[in-house]
Formats: structure tokens, C-alpha cells, sequence
């Protein structure tokens, strides 16, 4: 038992280190990211994923034959490790759904004329992805897609809308569900498309959060013609490949290492206030501390765990559920014992104490948000109790009705 | 046994409610949240038209002369409809003060004009139950000088109350106007835009004693307030469990509508059971807070604690069972998400009214 | 608004307690009561319910016609808060699911004769009552009967098995549940019948609790023969019966005043160990403390509530089932804290601390039984969601099949 | 990153899960349950038997050889079987104690009988972190004398070791034979009648210094078996929930299994996502005590804290979901119930580590 690599790791590790020395710079002790914006930003962000895909680091686990890595899921771990302490030009935030999720699938599902176009080109950073998938009556249920899609000789003609789309003003293609048999069952009549999000009669448009943060936006879609060869999968076929995007989905999200943690909670407790006090003299905020650490170390080793088993190239279990379940709502609780400890002053600290306050004010939101997105405490309770301690699944009606007589 | 509100008394709070409910839609609460003032005059006026701000206040002065239980009832309704109104300090704070410590110049002069609502008052938050004495500032010779960093309603506030020290170090209640050029404002930005503040400079700002209330009578007011202030706690809860108990019912997942899941019911009746444990602890209060004898220490610790946590609940789960339209801007979720910690935290954090309440427990009368 | 009792009330309030004491004796400050055991407890607590019937204190709101006290509601209530004080001879245990549950369903849903024959005599003390309604296989279920009630000209064959029975082993009657018509939904196919608990057949066991007591009992019925005339109401529609009886049950359960509460846990929080060390001295402890004064106070709260709404002839909110909900839980978390505070030690407390031990025992076991007694925690969410939220309720098959083919 | 146990110690783990099944039924836990001892023979030779008792022992010394965490894998099987055997204080306290401390007289006359089974080592518990020297025995001159009240295995074991005091006033671990007429022992009542303790008297008992362990090495020793008893809590908590589901695939409540309800579905996962967040720890904490370096202190809070919170939870809501027959003496659910609590409390409670986890988490070396 020990976190060490083993040594072919270690060497990669090293491999890694040494090219992004060379191509990108390290980040100081804070952490901080430069911020840039627009077109810049997704020029840099271009220019270094082509990088990436020349070094072979993107697509790590794809086959070399398509462009990729050719290598074990722990490699990327082991890459995501490294370059989490460079200025990355934000390419996780940018490319990230195409190279986890909409490209894996072109190439499990897509035709090989969809693989020759799309898969190089992908990797290369030369075409962002988006994915459309979520709609506004679907909630939990990524099977409820509404967007009818209706076929006119060669195309298709699409209707309907999308939500929650992460990128998609600035992504160039977007792999999207739709309704093409609204009378068989819901899993039975959808089919999934490549859209291009130039064609005409698509429109995007942000949604503020409550943070006042757009990180996400509606897509419309008004008669827009997509030809049958951008169709991957069957006709009314589309659950499969839904599904396959789907489990690369869960692994992306969660807290990530900025967000306010324990020790971010332990430095504010150690900050004297101008009396002198403490905030850590008080037990009862040490106690919920050690709840903090207890929650996001444990959290942190289950990530270990899960690693182990990828390094020995097996299937991890079931850790990324139990670590978003346990760490999202574990955000939030954190933001209250921030707020706690500044006392009445919290109703305060966006003026008074800025610099904390956006951290906090992060927590607060965002651990409001992230109990929802991507499998909300509720499905991931269901999950665990499904698949991992095999109880039944709940009573469906849906599974066998007509798509079109499904209460909405 | 008659633990409850008169017909009367509840009739004066269902006539809040309509007025609010016409006057006082989510779309003035956000007109407020975005203004330079983050209050609705509109709705200020009409509290006033209605009695809510003279409730307490007699007759004589300028009052309704109906009492302290008319303003629990009323204070629910403006939590229920989350009314951007400056009652917290204005109403519940610093007409209380002189209210009931003022001398008969200072309750002439300033009283009615809070209940007419053409006088907005201020109140300094800057210190708890044990306030520095050097946080303080100076009372001497009818001027006020010092600083205090978080006063309600400090910028659209005509009138302010805040704990001085006189020059023999002792803890006064300071009445203090706002107009005068001896005292320097500026905005201080809150977690829920909706409740202003401000920090104060007084540089010998003409001001008086409050009668000759000191740090007892400060926290005895503190005490009330935080009745009045969980009843709109209450009232925010029962709203923000009606919003999401509306929408389990309509939106639908999986074939059904979400309201039909166990996750979602056994939450929103979890929800439900906080927010009754809190009404009858706000109930507890305004009997004490009426009663004006030794329960009310422990009585308002259990009026704010029991209230604070059932709006904090109600607000997050609230966001949870709205799904991901919950998160965004134009859902009203998050507008008592952050009323919930606003509320939580003005008149001092839960942690701290559970030392009080501890201390009550220790020293008071039993509970009941 | 007061916590005073109309005048009339206090009058009543007065009566009562000049009664009490002059046929009972007050408890001391500690509220110990005396125990007895066997014949003797059974003797005196007849004899002592017999005079609370002479006096009209028996059936405090059924009609005076058939016996009983003729008053309201808040008039019970008045009664027990006094009686309280007294030594009550354990009556409350012992004739109290007659006199609460048995009897008023009878009058309200028996047959005259039934009603001559038992109320009367029930409220008198010459008859002690039980309830069989549960069984092995029911749960939380009370229509999922199996016991079988055959037709045999004019009487019926019972066979089949009940638990979870306070007091089978010295009532002389029961009011029980059966299966008449197993091909019907499980509702449409139930009897209810008054039981000879000394009728061959009928033989009852204790159940060991995990404390050690035994305060139920199992009911085991082997072609038990009861004549027609002892039927409740109709063939198969003894559902409509059953929930009557019921509807009385939960008002009864709870935690009582003498379970560890808060004041108890502040005691042992102010007690110096042999170093002088007081658990208060941690806020963490008295942090726990003020939890369970809030929801202990806050609930003896909504209680006043509901006696409010009794005192005014209306009829009670959920706050009952509210009541229960916050109760139960938190005297498991009570037992906790108290065990906490003995640190280490509270592995021997059985021996070190018998006297303190018993009570946080008691909190320890009945605050897991009564979790799930009376209404669980997870069925008492669902009323609470249902009768009070309007939410749906949850799918159910059992309705509309066959009793016979419903999954066991 | 290899965070998990080699193939060799599962299998090692896998043996004595099999044994236990063999060996030790719920029967066989219930019949310590109520006998003189409180523990079971048989297990306790089979566990000798099959290398268990010896595992952190070296051959030399009468030992198996293996490590401490073949002692961890191990352990968790106990915990799975709720295995009564004395393994607390003789295996992963008495043991250890000599083991690390002891010097090698010592170690040549007790770790070959303590690996053997054919001694049970003895631990008294009486003493927190910060040991009050007036509550120690003293030692003197190869003479014990005092009292302890909470010794594990006290009426059962052969050997103890307890802090004692010098004349000089200086905190020492004392090994002390109990089979000597100067030790007086009277059993102590448990609240988990398959653990035993007793209180002992030593009047001038023949005893000897453990080599020159003093409160440091004691600190360590307890915290090396919050390690191992964690394992026994995971192996425990694991096998509640396992209780539970099976319960609830198999019980129907309104014509279906009681596991499809969310309110139980998602309570399991609850149950199941602390469990494997308490196995982390434990993982961590088993590394740790292997790397026996500064992070020990903090991962032994970490795994003891998570490990008592999980099998608190486990077993607790695997007597809610039996229903009606989880608080029954025969159901199995109780006992599960009364291990959680004792072994929660035995080496300390969860406050009190939480407040060593504290101290860790400021003067320790970062958490991973």
C-alpha cells in the first residue's frame, strides 16, 4: 500500500513535466490563472490543445490510429495532475466536452466517414464541441428529449429547444438528441445528430445564474436542416448512443481543488478579528472543520482508490458517485460556516471583505448548483441504490408508454 | 390555553397579505434588488397606509396604538412576500428604541413620522451582546463622534440609533440624524440587496442620549427584534415550501410529476416540520416579547434560532427541488436563498444565539 | 394570546384535582411511581378506573348516555396534565387502548347490542381491551391483514397471527383484524371482530425487546371460533373500521415527560467528573443541548397549539404527527450525547452509573422503537406530504389487485 | 498509486472471513453474548490458529511475521462477524504494546503465548490523551499498586498494561501479570456484553516497566489500535447495511419490496456512501501506521471519527429499516446496535477525537 507511481508512472510523470515546461508556464502558489477573453482567448486556448494533440496528450486514451494517446485512463489522470499546476488557457473548460464525451462517441458510434471528419480535427483543437442534451421540461431525465426532429428526403428538419449547454456561443459543432418517433416509447424514439451550430435557425443565448455568472446557455432551434449523413446511430436508436455520452459525463464533475475547502475554512478561523478573537477558540466551529476535512480527504482518498484502480487498468466502482454525493452538499455547509464565523459582519462581506467573499460567495452558489448538475443528489442516492446494492429500480410508466401520452 | 393570535390580530395580518399580495409582487422585490435604494416605496407607504409601522406605537404619538402582536403577524406577511422594505431596522429596531426608551421629546419628534413611514430609521449593528467599549463611538455634549461599519438602512435611513460610549466609558443608546453634514455615508454592499446598509462616520454630529437606555436595554431591544424579525423568517419559509411544494407538483420527471418521489416528498415534509417547530417558537416569542418578563432571553433565542434554520433549509431545498431553473437568475429561488443568510446573520449568526440560549437555559426561568 | 385556561377550564382543571386527591396520592419531585406487579397491579388499577368512572372521568368525551364523561376534547387533556402528577396505577397502560381505541370504535361503528354489552363494562374497568391489528408480514400496512376469518353458519374459524400486542396477555377482549375474502383488493377484503382473548385457540407470547422488556406480545390463533354477532360492522368493509380505530391511535404515541430531554442532558453537562471537569465546559456539548431544547420546547409548543385548537372545539393540524416526527429521532440523538459525555466511560456505564444509565438506556432502545412504532418516521413523512402538502401519493399496485396475488 | 491492499493480504483477509463464517455464526456471538466470559473460545483459538493473533508478531518472537496490515484485512473480517473475541485489548493493544515497546525478556515470555491465544493480553482504558498522573498506579520497585477501573479483558486476560506513575512522578507504560493474589478484579458491566472489562486493584502487584514507554508511546499505541479498530467498525458497518438491504429486497410494505421506496433506497445509499468514506480513512490510517510517521495522528482521528460515524449510522438505521423486528432481542439488529456505541466509545468518543483530529489538522503535516 503506498501513493506512489510505479515506475513506467513515474516516467511519464516526468515526461509530462518536462513538455509543459516547455510550452506553457507554471503557475505561482496561489494558483491563479491569467484571465483572458474572446477571441484571444480561444485562439491561445486552440493553439495550445493543437499542441497537446501533436505531443500526443489529447485524446489520451484514443487510439493513435485516429489521433490520440493510445494510452491507460491513468495517464490522464496523471497528465490532468501535472498540468492542473500550469496556466492551461483554460482548454478543460473549452474542449473538455468534446474530447470526453462527444468524440469517444462519434468514434464508438458515428460512421467511419463521421470518425475521418470529425475525430483528427477534434483532437487537433481545430473544432469545439458542444453537447445538446438537456431541455427545459427534462430535468433528471436525459431520455425526455422533446426536440422533434422530422425527416424530409436527405435532411432533417429540427424544432425545439436546449438547455444548459455549456459553451455553445462559441462551439463549432454540437452532438445533439432529438424525438424522431414522438408515439413509440421515450427510449424508443430518439435519435442523435451532429449539429452544426453556424446552420441557420440556431440561436443561443445565455442563462445568468444566481451568482450573476453565465456558464451556460439555451439553444434554439428553429427548421434547422441537418443533413442524414450528420445522424449517428440508427433512426429511434439514439437512447444507445445517448447513453454512451453519457457515462463519460458523471467522471467530469465535482468540486475541484479552488473551491473552498477545509483548510481554506481553517485559515479564516486562524484570522484574528480586531479584538483579538479567534473564530477556531470556538469548538463548535473546529468541530465543523474536522467535518469539512473529514468529508473532503475521505472524498480525496476515494479518489485514490478509484486511481488504484485504473493504474491497474480495471474498472473503477462506483467512487465518483459517492465523492460528488458526499462533497457537493459538503460545499455548501461550507459556505455557512464561512459566513458563521464572520457573524453578523457576513451580512457584509461582499464590501468588507472581498477577497474571501468571492470565495465563500462561490461556495454558496455553486454548491447550490453543482447538488443538481450533472446527476443531482437524488439520482446519484438512486444510483448507488440501484447499482451498487441492487435494490429495484422505482415504478416507471414511462419505459412502456407512448412518448407522446408521457404526462409533462 | 389560547396560544394563538386574536381573530382581530390575524385579521390585521391577512389584510397585510392582500395589500402585499396586490402592491408587492416578486417583480417590485427585484425592482429593489437592482435600484440605488433597494427598498419600494411603494410598498413603504402602503405598510404605513395599512398600520403595520405604527402598529406599536400609540395613538397619541402618531401610532395605530394596536401592539407588538399586530407587528408579528404583520411582519410574517412581508417575509412571506420577501417585501423590500426597511422594517427590519425601521420598523422593529429603532421605532422600538424610542418607543419604549426615548423621552417624551424624542417619541414627539420622531414616532409618527416613522409610522407614516415619512421617516426612515437606521440602526448600527456593529456590536453583540458584550459591545467593546472601543468600538464605540463618543457621546459627549450632545455631539457623536467615531465610526460604525454596518448600519440598516444607513443610507435612506433620516434617523439613526446606535450604541455610543459617554466620556465616562459608559454604553449609551444614541439618537442621531441622519441629514446633518456631520455624519459621512457610504454604501455598504449586503449578501441580499434587498436589506441595505451602510458605514457611518459621525464627526460631532449633533445626537442625544435615548433616554438613559444603555447595553441591558440594547439587548433587550435585539431580543425583540429578533421576534419580529422571525416571523418574516417564518413567513419567507412557508413561502419558499409553497414554491417548492407548486412546482413538485407540476413538473414532471420520468413520467410523473417529481412531488411523487419519496426524495422529494419526505423533503419538503422535513421542511414542513422545521418550519412548524419554528412557528411555534415565533408564537413563544411574541408571548414573551409581550409578556416583557424573564423568558424572553431564551424565548427570542428559540424565536431566532429555530427560524433562521427552517429559512435556511426552505431556501436550499427550495433551489433543489427547482432543479437546474433553480440555480439561474430569473428564478425566484435564489432571492430567499439570500435572504435566508441575510436574516440568519443581522442580528448575529446562530452559533452565537445558541450560546445565548444556553446561557438562558443555565440562568433562566424553565423553559415552559 | 396566553397559556392560561379559560375560566371554565380552570374550574374543571380545580374539580379534578380535589378528585385526584382524594383518591390518590401525589407523586414526589422525582415522579417515581410505585410498582407493582401481576394480580395486585391489575386489582388496583380496576378498582382505580372504576372510581374515575363513577366520577365521569372515564371516556372523558363519549356521551354520558353510554357512560362516558360527555366533555371535550381539552377536558382530557386537563385530566392527564393533572393526573400526571398522581399515581394513576398504571391505568393509561393498561385500559388505555380500550379507552381511547376500542370503545369509541364500537360505539361508532358496532351494533347496539355491542354497544350495550361492551362500553359500559369497558369504561367501568371490569374489562380490559387490546388491539390486533398488526402482523408479521403487515408492517407498516395495516390493511395487509392475512389473518383468515372463515364463515361457518353463524360463526367464523380465525387462524392466522398478530403481534406487536400491548397487553393480549391480560385483556379480556380484543378488537382484530382479518382476511375474509382473499380475491378481493387488499381494502375490500377485510372483517373486524371483537375477540374472546380466553376463546380456545387463542394463545399469546411476549416479545423480547431488544432492551430486555417485553411490553408486546405476539397473538397466535388456531381455528379460534367466533359467533357472528362479535363482527364489527360489515362482511368485507372492515377497512372503513379499522381506519376509525386508528385514526384514534396516533394521538397516543409519543415520547413521554419522562423520557432524558434536554434538562436531564444539561444535568449531567453541569456534573464535574473526579477532576472537576463539567461537559458544558465544551460548547459542542452545549450546543447539542440547545438542539434538543428546540425541537423537545418547540414541540411541547405545537402541543399547546394543538390544545388551543381543542380548547376551541376545533379540531387539531398535523402537529400531532409533526410532534412525533421531530420527537423520536432526536431522543435516539439525546442518548448519543448523553453517552458522549461520559466519553470513554460510557462503555461502562451499566455498572458505574446504573442510575443514569437506566434512563439514557431507555432513551438509547425505546428512542430507536419508537422511530418506528405508531407511525415510522418514513410513514409519518408521507402523511405529512400527502394529507398536509397535497403531494402525490406513492404508486401503488396493492389497491387494485387481488389480495391473494399481492407480492408478500 | 497503489491505495489497497496487496493480492496476498486480501487472501489473507478472505481466510479469515471463511473461518469466521465457519466458525463463528450469529449463534456463536449470541452464546458470549450471555456466557461468563464473553468471548468465544473456539474463535479465539481458530483466529491463533490461522495466523491472526501472530500476524504483526515476527516468527522469532513465536509470531506469524506478516504486518500490521495483515492485522487491518483481518480486523475488518472481526468486525464483518461481530466476532466476540478479545482481540481489542489482547491483539491490537497488549500485543502491540509489547511488541514496540517491550524489551526482550518481555517480548520472549508474552508474544509467543499472545499469538498463540493461549494468553489474553489486557488494556486499561482509564486514560485520555492527557493522562492525570493522580489517577495513575504506581510503580515502584517492581511493585504495582492502585486502581483501575476500565480494563479491557480484565477478569479474562493473563497480562495487562496500564499507565502507571514513579516515584518520580514520571508517566510509564507498566506490564503487570493479573494471575498475582495482589490483583484483585471485579467485572465491570458493558453496555456490548460481547466486549468485557472489569475494574482491577493492585496491591503491590508484581509488575515491571514496559522497556521506557512513557504517555508519548501510550498516545501512539492508541492511536495505532484506533486504526486497526476501525476496521473491525468498517467490517461491522458493512455487514449492517448488508442486513439491510437484504431486509428490504425481501420484506413487502403495499405490495412491494420495502427497497424500492426512495425513502429506504436512498438511506442505504446514505448508509453506503459513509461507509465507503470510512473505509478511505481506514485505508489512509493503515498506511500511515505502516509509514508510522508524523501523519498517524491525524489519519488514526480520521479513520476512527468516519469509522464510528458510519457503523453509528449503519446500525442504526438497520434497526429502522427492520421495522417493528429490528428492536427485538432476537433479531440480530441490537447487537449491531451495542457494538456501534461501545466501540465508538472504548478508545475515546467521537468529540474527543474530533478534537485531536483539530489540533492534527493545524500541527501536522498537510492532509495528503
Amino acid at each position: 500500500m503506498d501513493f506512489d507511481d510505479t515506475p513506467a508512472e513515474a516516467a511519464f510523470r516526468e515526461e509530462v513535466r518536462v513538455w509543459l515546461d516547455s510550452v506553457t508556464t507554471r503557475l505561482g502558489p496561489d494558483r491563479a490563472r491569467p484571465t483572458r477573453r474572446g477571441g484571444e482567448r480561444l485562439a491561445l486556448a486552440r493553439e495550445y490543445q493543437r499542441r497537446r494533440f501533436e505531443r500526443g496528450f489529447s485524446g489520451m486514451t484514443l487510439p493513435r490510429e485516429v489521433g490520440g494517446g493510445g494510452r491507460q485512463a491513468i495517464h490522464q489522470i496523471i497528465y490532468q495532475q501535472e498540468e492542473a499546476h500550469y496556466d492551461n488557457f483554460e482548454v478543460p473548460e473549452i474542449f473538455g466536452i468534446g474530447l470526453a464525451m462527444c468524440l469517444p462517441t462519434i468514434l464508438s458510434h458515428g460512421d467511419p466517414a463521421q470518425q475521418a471528419r470529425f475525430v483528427r480535427p477534434g483532437l487537433r483543437g481545430d473544432e469545439i464541441w458542444c453537447q445538446l442534451f438537456s431541455e427545459p421540461t427534462g430535468g433528471s431525465d436525459a431520455a425526455a428529449a422533446r426536440t422533434a426532429a422530422v425527416r424530409d428526403g436527405d435532411q432533417w428538419v429540427v424544432n425545439g429547444q436546449k438547455t444548459w449547454t455549456s459553451g455553445a456561443h462559441f462551439a463549432d459543432f454540437g452532438l445533439m438528441t432529438t424525438r424522431t418517433n414522438p408515439t413509440a416509447p421515450k427510449h424508443a424514439g430518439m435519435t442523435v445528430f451532429i449539429l452544426d451550430m453556424r446552420a441557420p435557425g440556431v440561436e443561443t443565448r445565455p442563462i445568468h445564474q444566481m451568482s450573476g455568472e453565465s456558464d451556460f446557455n439555451e439553444v434554439f432551434l428553429t427548421d434547422v436542416r441537418i443533413p442524414d449523413a450528420m445522424r449517428v446511430g440508427g433512426v429511434d436508436d439514439g437512447w444507445k448512443v445517448a447513453i454512451a455520452t453519457l457515462m463519460h459525463e458523471r467522471a467530469g464533475i465535482g468540486g475541484r481543488a479552488r473551491d473552498l475547502g477545509w483548510s481554506g475554512l481553517l485559515r479564516m478561523a486562524l484570522q484574528p478579528d480586531a479584538h483579538g478573537r479567534r473564530p477556531i477558540a470556538d469548538p463548535r466551529v473546529g468541530e465543523r472543520i474536522v467535518d469539512a476535512w473529514l468529508v473532503e480527504f475521505g472524498a480525496q482518498l476515494l479518489g485514490y482508490r478509484a486511481m488504484t484502480a485504473l493504474s491497474r487498468g480495471e474498472q473503477p466502482g462506483p467512487e465518483q458517485s459517492v465523492m460528488k454525493l458526499v462533497k457537493a452538499p459538503q460545499l455548501q455547509r461550507n459556505a455557512y460556516l464561512a459566513m458563521e464565523m464572520a457573524d453578523a459582519f457576513a451580512a457584509l462581506m461582499p464590501g468588507t471583505k472581498a477577497g474571501v467573499w468571492r470565495e465563500v460567495e462561490h461556495a454558496w452558489t455553486f454548491g447550490a448548483s453543482i447538488r443538481i448538475a450533472g446527476g443531482s443528489d437524488e439520482i446519484l442516492r438512486n444510483i448507488v441504490a440501484e447499482r451498487v446494492l441492487g435494490l429495484p429500480g422505482d415504478v416507471r410508466i414511462d419505459k412502456t408508454t407512448p412518448f407522446n401520452q408521457t404526462p409533462v | 390555553m389560547n396560544f394563538d393570535f386574536s381573530p382581530e390580530q390575524k385579521a390585521f395580518g391577512q389584510q397585510i397579505r392582500r395589500l402585499l399580495e396586490r402592491r408587492c409582487p416578486m417583480t417590485e422585490v427585484r425592482a429593489a434588488f437592482a435600484d440605488d435604494v433597494g427598498y419600494s416605496r411603494t410598498v413603504w407607504t402602503a405598510l404605513a397606509e395599512a398600520g403595520f409601522l405604527g402598529a406599536a406605537i400609540e395613538g397619541a404619538l402618531g401610532g395605530v396604538g394596536l401592539g407588538p402582536l399586530e407587528v408579528c403577524v404583520g411582519a410574517e406577511e412581508l417575509g412571506r412576500a420577501l417585501a423590500p422594505a426597511p422594517s427590519l431596522a425601521s420598523a422593529y429596531l429603532c421605532s422600538e428604541a424610542i418607543r419604549l426608551y426615548g423621552d417624551t421629546t424624542q417619541q414627539t419628534r420622531w414616532l409618527g413620522l416613522l409610522a407614516s413611514g415619512d421617516v426612515i430609521g437606521a440602526w448600527a449593528c456593529d456590536d453583540g451582546f458584550a459591545p467593546a467599549l472601543d468600538d464605540l463611538p463618543e457621546l459627549d455634549a450632545g455631539r457623536l463622534r467615531g465610526a460604525r461599519s454596518m448600519v440598516l438602512n444607513g443610507m435612506t435611513g433620516d434617523v439613526a440609533v446606535t450604541l455610543a460610549r459617554t466620556v465616562r466609558g459608559q454604553p449609551v443608546l444614541a439618537l442621531c440624524a441622519l441629514g446633518a453634514p456631520e455624519v459621512i455615508r457610504a454604501a455598504a454592499p449586503t449578501i441580499d440587496p434587498t436589506r441595505r446598509a451602510a458605514s457611518l462616520r459621525f464627526e460631532d454630529a449633533p445626537a442625544q442620549a435615548l433616554g438613559t437606555a444603555g447595553a441591558p436595554e440594547y439587548r433587550r431591544l435585539i431580543e425583540r427584534a429578533a421576534v419580529y424579525l422571525a416571523f418574516e423568517q417564518i413567513g419567507a419559509a412557508d413561502r419558499a415550501l409553497e414554491m417548492a411544494r407548486d412546482y413538485a407538483l407540476q413538473r414532471k420527471s420520468f413520467g410523473r410529476p417529481i412531488g411523487s418521489y419519496q426524495a422529494i416528498k419526505h423533503k419538503l415534509a422535513t421542511i414542513y416540520a422545521g418550519n412548524q417547530i419554528a412557528r411555534a417558537h415565533a408564537y413563544y416569542g411574541a408571548w414573551a416579547l409581550v409578556a416583557d418578563g424573564p423568558e424572553l432571553p431564551l424565548a427570542a433565542a428559540g424565536a431566532r434560532i429555530a427560524a433562521s434554520e427552517a429559512l435556511t433549509a426552505a431556501a436550499q431545498e427550495n433551489i433543489q427541488t427547482h432543479g437546474g431553473l433553480g440555480v439561474t437568475w430569473d428564478s425566484d429561488c435564489h432571492l430567499f436563498y439570500r435572504r435566508a443568510r441575510f436574516d440568519a446573520h443581522v442580528l448575529g449568526a446562530p452559533l452565537a444565539w445558541k450560546a445565548h440560549a444556553l446561557t438562558a437555559l443555565q440562568v433562566g426561568p424553565g423553559a415552559g
